[in-house]
């Protein structure tokens, strides 16, 4: 039912959500979240370097095997119909997608909460890591946000 | 013969150690992360550097998250990163 | 910068999301929440009817000014980059699509808490009204769920 | 000439009532949405059962939603409808 792929490409996600949801009548509500590479000078903090692209390294196994666990932990708390989680790798420009999460439920605050569950677990508990690519050609590993931490931990203990 | 254990590094522990994986023969004296971590820091600058500050350092056995305490052997995979950043 | 369509024809999803993010380059987070019609004998209670379709009227005019509200009451909430909501009215039937909403901001709790906001006031303060077509030929108006009050008010005040 | 007051009726009080638009002239005692209900409440046995029970219908006056105490006058446009169910 869960649908879990690790990819350099990107992702289509109006074909992601017809792929998760055709042929189905007993699906009321779809959340859906996309994260994208933002290029925000100041965004962390005053007079930092513009972000051109991002660089995404995983740890493949454990990458899919985590996932796999954090879906399940969601398919436990909510009555879920259908999942969907697509992580990019490799290097991504300014503007383009990251991350793909696709929840469906027969109510919506299933599919919505599910949703929220999913991207703050994938960002705390998945094994990615960034690395910004500044304009003036270097870069940077993103260090983690306690905000992260604080939003996954809202759900509870694993 | 001991089996070695396989040893992974990952993002800023990869660069600092210069290498992505290596095959260790354990000592019998080292059975957890913590006294693996001990270990590979004393293989040279890049590895001690890597683990100079070893709260910023996560630990995976056999892909699954696990604290200093976590036991280690021969035949297991061990992998050490940052906290994650995806998503 | 908010979208807003009241329209008997369906809704492309992929095609309104790459509408609101062509070409930027702040945008971090996109959240959607789709709404469709549920075909789910005993949903609501245990022997209920089967629904085939369902017959939405709305009022021409308010509808528009209502969802515009909602849409700057989010706006204010929130730091919001792009904002879509377009809600079909007519008859679909099981597995159409209903509603389409999309929050786009840098960070992804607000793109997300937007999303669920927006969802949540449409049910409680945009004026459609849903009729349930049964197998049998007969048809319901639904009532207005608690749940969906509980659901808005927790969002504060207007 | 006083103008008249539009009244839109949706959902099952345009079924109940039979009209989905009705123009009336108010007397000059009906200046509330209340008093509007009252007054058109005695029109005939389709819009005496469509507020047969008042606390189930919404009201909205110049595309406002409207208390019971709301104004209403010549020229406005004044909408009664169930509890909204969209979304």
């Amino acid at each position: 039912m869960a649908r879990i792929r690790v990819q350099t490409e990107d992702f289509d996600t109006g074909a992601e959500i017809a792929a998760l949801t055709a042929g189905r009548t007993d699906i009321g509500g779809i959340g859906v979240f996309i994260g994208t590479v933002r290029d925000n000078p100041g965004a962390h903090e005053p007079g930092s370097p513009a972000v051109t692209a991002l660089t995404l390294e995983h740890y493949p196994g454990m990458t899919e095997r985590a996932i796999g666990k954090i879906i399940a932990q969601a398919e436990e708390r909510w009555p879920l119909l259908g999942c969907t989680v697509i992580h990019r790798v490799g290097t991504m420009w300014a503007g383009e997608n990251i991350v793909l999460v696709i929840a469906a439920s027969s109510h919506r605050q299933a599919a919505l909460d599910a949703t929220a569950f999913l991207i703050d677990w994938l960002k705390t508990k998945a094994p990615f890591w960034k690395r910004e690519d500044f304009a003036s050609g270097e870069g940077a590993w993103v260090e983690a946000r306690e905000a992260d931490d604080a939003a996954a931990a809202r759900w509870g203990a694993a | 013969m001991t089996r070695p254990t396989t040893i992974l590094y990952f993002a800023w522990l990869r660069e600092r150690t210069g290498v992505a994986q290596e095959e260790i023969v354990l000592p019998e004296s080292v059975r957890t992360v913590s006294a693996l971590v001990d270990l590979l820091a004393a293989r040279g600058a890049g590895h001690a550097a890597a683990f100079s500050n070893r709260r910023t350092v996560r630990c995976a056995v056999n892909q699954e998250f696990a604290d200093p305490s976590a036991p280690v052997g021969p035949g297991d995979e061990v992998a050490f990163f940052p906290p994650v950043t995806g998503g």
